[in-house]
């Protein structure tokens, strides 16, 4: 099996700008935000993010300028409120968004995995998303009689970034303890590239004794680097919590540009290591307490 | 008549607790229902509904799992406190959607909306005219695009009935109501659609025929008057008299307070009123 | 939650003559045995069987004259050699068979699950199968330009039948260590009808200890019935193996239709229970000789 | 030259052991290959490869998990055995086919087929003209069908070479092979297509433009004639002259008998010859 190990630096080296870059998350959840924070720091320009819900990741790379445009199906970090940064990028027109129902974008990134042209939904018929979309959606009539389906033009995003919980050198990916989050199901499966931080990097005799936690092949994945705490500050169940003292202090500052900057210098710029970023978001004080999953951020 | 039904009728109650107990209502024993993000008052209607009437009610967290035990509402309707200790995880891309989709399951959805229309069509997209240059931009449709096309039945919630919320027309179909009113959903084979809206001023249904909206009751200390001025459009009124909302009985309301949402997650969406 | 554990004969009477069955099986893996053998006892007819690899169920069933179609993608024992009682069947024009490539199964039942009219492959282009079935598989453009695809009209089969690890009374169905068999991912979700045996029936609470075990939602299942041993003589990882020995002696009479029918008697109509039909197969030896999952059969 | 490269042919050998080490040769270091029901001269082969010259080989039974490790060649190609100690248990519905349908992953299948024509399209679903009335019901196509038009490199062996199994033209096209030759492939979009067809008297492979099976190579001890009589079908010749089949090495026999295959599940499927 060929090795997969490598850093961050090197992971992220393996984004082109502009670049169509997959990102799991889910509002407050497992968002590969190292991953993110590398993004950032190499200065990537002009991704295309496609995202099933964005939550602060998003707010980040639309704040740094990273991304210009955003296929998916909403971004929100639920209780606390809207993706402020974002939300001003797309209303300035300096992010592009192809918004899909989750259904549609299940089909088209389920396509892009089963190399088919299409897949077809019946879901947003009726809605003003498909008239919105005719390049990559059309109403299509059933050939054999029914009614008319959504046609879901295949996605094939050229990487996928995603977090785990473990994986071997190799690149087998485990999650702990199974498959939860609603995009790890598909988008690594119709990315060119795939780039995977774990929680630990384990023997693959450890992986043995539990091949049902095998979520991902070694042969799918092109990059791996171990990032303990890697989807703080969102939740990734069961380890920890999401950070909501952290979720706070950015929504707090994220309506304003200069506490934005200051914001992002601190928390993604300075830091040059995940002990730099974890001692800037409070050392093993935040660990602790979202290791016990306060409930009421 | 059950303990909770014979409970009298509450003095003491916000209009959230009013609403919670009319959603609750509306879901029975054994019917199988879904909700999305920050979504308080749904999941306490059905946390309700399972705690008097409707005992063997299916509640699916849109990310979570089957039959979790939160001991309470927790700050999201969707992260982890609602997978512990379910019986069964249900991932999302292929076990949700395969429920979902096939009709015979998961047949109620519960959801809000920034903008409602006259044909139940919901906006949870953009304010304003260019699609790519936006007054707002809002969250995004998420799931509730698929839920309005493939036979559900909706139940929207509004804590800020306003003209700004009910609108004559929505500026984007995120997800489709009736659509132009009468038969037009039927004629892209849509079954299912919008059943009924419940605001913090009034209870709200669909004319059977024409599909507008129309007034079902109003809460108590609310007028008519003031639910039609709220509405952005001309909400149409029932043949009979238009009755009071029926208040949540104290024994609901001691059950929202003490049991469901000791944390007031309920309240967080109620900028305005209540 | 609502019970669902009933009696087998309870469970197969939900079954009509002339339904089409979905039937859980990989040759020699992981089928419903209990529940084929009471198709048989109750002498369903003209069942239409739809199966992924079907092995001895479907020489069975087509021996007792249960089935008179066929909807699957291979019929064999594998190691054992073909299904001689099912062949003699189609043959003679007595079973009529729909054969479909894996994918395009996999579509026309993910159609079905997913209340879609059809779902698109690119599996079997060029092959006869299409042209065989106009009915159900028909060529589509891809309405993007592409090259065409196959559209795999929906199959919603009436029943479908499967044996699961454990299960709750209230349905809620385990498999240990995860789904593995190639049909249970799709066929009960595309079903109008469920019917499950499992090895135990437990409580609630044990469910719940490892939710990541539940692969059927108990609002999902129609029936449960507790069988143990309820795929012998298939294999039913990680519990117990194939039973070679039984494999042999059918393949040995199955060419001739009166070693046949004496075979049927002995061990499906005579056996009134689970345990007199393990018994009539060996007992104690025999499963003690399975558990140990003999490996040179 | 590695070890088993530095081995002298082997003289003792049976052609079962000859169509394994041909197979292996064709699987380099990082390729990834399938298998489905009864293929033990495949599942020799790839085991063969990782134990020579392709430690890196990914090797998937089409049900089963990834670098499972039986310590030899068990009596099924795809029941547990090839599940135990395994890496990631492959699910088939939808882990294994999203695996194969991306063109990305999983590039070689490894099948045997009852009948071969001349451009390489494969039957194993009727013999005769009556579809459903066949002279012989055959266990049908399984995944075959899939894997000939999804772009895969299709490997057949045949241990029965025959004008039965080596025909002018299939009765039923369970597989799709070139076709009617030349381009037809390409015209529906197809990629990949057969590779190579190892018997037991030759190997074959496909004329670059007009698809038609030509002779590769006569195994050892077996002439042009008897391979050319042994074939339903004007088998072509290649431009220059017919080599000899290279025999297996010594070390590789050595490897087949004593570790990977020494219940000689191997030779179950020659009923004539070997």
């Amino acid at each position: 099996m060929q090795e997969k190990l490598t850093t961050l630096a090197e992971a992220i080296a393996l984004v082109d700008d502009g670049n169509v870059v997959a990102l799991q998350n889910m509002a407050t959840q497992a968002a590969p935000m190292a991953l993110v924070r590398e993004l950032i720091r190499q200065e990537k320009r002009e991704l295309g993010l496609v995202v099933l819900v964005g939550g602060m990741a998003v707010d980040w790379l639309a704040a740094a300028g990273v991304i210009n445009r955003l296929i998916g199906a909403a971004v929100s970090m639920e209780q606390f409120g809207l993706c402020q940064q974002y939300r001003k990028a797309v209303e300035a027109g300096r992010i592009r968004v192809e918004e899909l129902s989750e259904t549609l974008l299940n089909a088209r990134l389920g396509a892009g995995a089963r190399n088919l042209p299409f897949l077809p939904s019946r879901g947003a018929i009726g809605s003003d998303l498909i008239a919105q979309n005719p390049e990559n959606l059309k109403m299509l009539d059933d050939p054999f009689g029914g009614f008319p389906v959504v046609a879901c033009r295949a996605l094939i995003p050229d990487v996928a970034l995603i977090h785990a919980h473990r994986a071997d050198r190799y690149g087998n990916i485990q999650y702990e303890p199974t498959v939860l989050w609603p995009d790890i199901g598909i988008m690594p499966k119709a990315a060119k590239c795939v780039i995977v931080t774990a929680e630990e990097i384990v023997d693959t005799e450890v992986m043995r004794r539990h091949p049902d936690r095998t979520i991902l092949p070694g042969f799918m994945v092109d990059a791996l680097v171990e990032v303990p705490f890697g989807a703080h500050p969102t939740s990734f169940f069961p380890n920890y919590g999401y950070d909501s003292r952290f979720h706070r202090e950015w929504t707090d500052v994220s309506r304003d540009d200069e506490a934005v900057s200051a914001f992002l210098d601190r928390h993604v710029l300075t830091p040059s290591t995940q002990e730099e970023y974890l001692d800037a978001a409070g050392g093993v004080a935040t660990l602790s307490r979202i290791e016990k999953w306060e409930k009421r951020g | 008549m059950t303990d909770w039904q014979n409970s009298p009728a509450a003095e003491d109650y916000t209009v959230d607790e009013l609403m919670i107990a009319v959603l609750a209502d509306q879901f029975r024993n054994g019917d199988q229902c879904c909700n999305g993000m920050a979504s308080f008052i749904p999941v306490a209607a059905f946390m309700l509904a399972r705690l008097t009437h409707a005992p063997d009610l299916v509640w699916l967290p849109s990310s979570g799992g089957l039959e979790s035990r939160p001991d309470r509402i927790p700050a999201s309707t969707l992260e982890a406190p609602l997978w512990r200790d379910s019986i069964m995880y249900i991932e999302q891309y292929s076990d949700f959607w395969n429920f979902v989709l096939n009709g015979r399951w998961i047949k109620k959805f519960c959801v809000g909306a920034a903008q409602l229309d006259q044909f139940g069509n919901a906006n949870n997209s953009v304010i304003g005219d260019d699609y790519h240059a936006p007054r707002v931009r809002l969250p995004g449709t998420a799931g509730l695009a698929d839920m309005g096309s493939i036979g559900k039945k909706l139940y929207y919630w509004n804590p800020n009935h306003s003209p700004r919320s009910m609108v004559e027309k929505v500026d984007f179909v995120s997800a489709a109501g009736y659509l132009n009113g009468g038969d037009a959903r039927e004629r892209l084979g849509l079954q299912g659609g919008p059943q009924l809206v419940v605001s913090n001023l009034a209870v709200m249904d669909f004319h059977p025929t024409s599909k507008r909206m129309q007034l079902r009751s109003t809460h108590p200390d609310v007028s008519i008057g003031q639910v039609t001025e709220a509405t952005g459009f001309e909400l149409q009124m029932p043949e009979s008299a238009v009755p009071e909302t029926r208040p949540p009985t104290q024994k609901q309301v001691r059950l929202i307070r003490e049991t469901i949402d000791p944390d007031n997650m309920r309240k967080r969406e109620f900028h305005r009123k209540s």
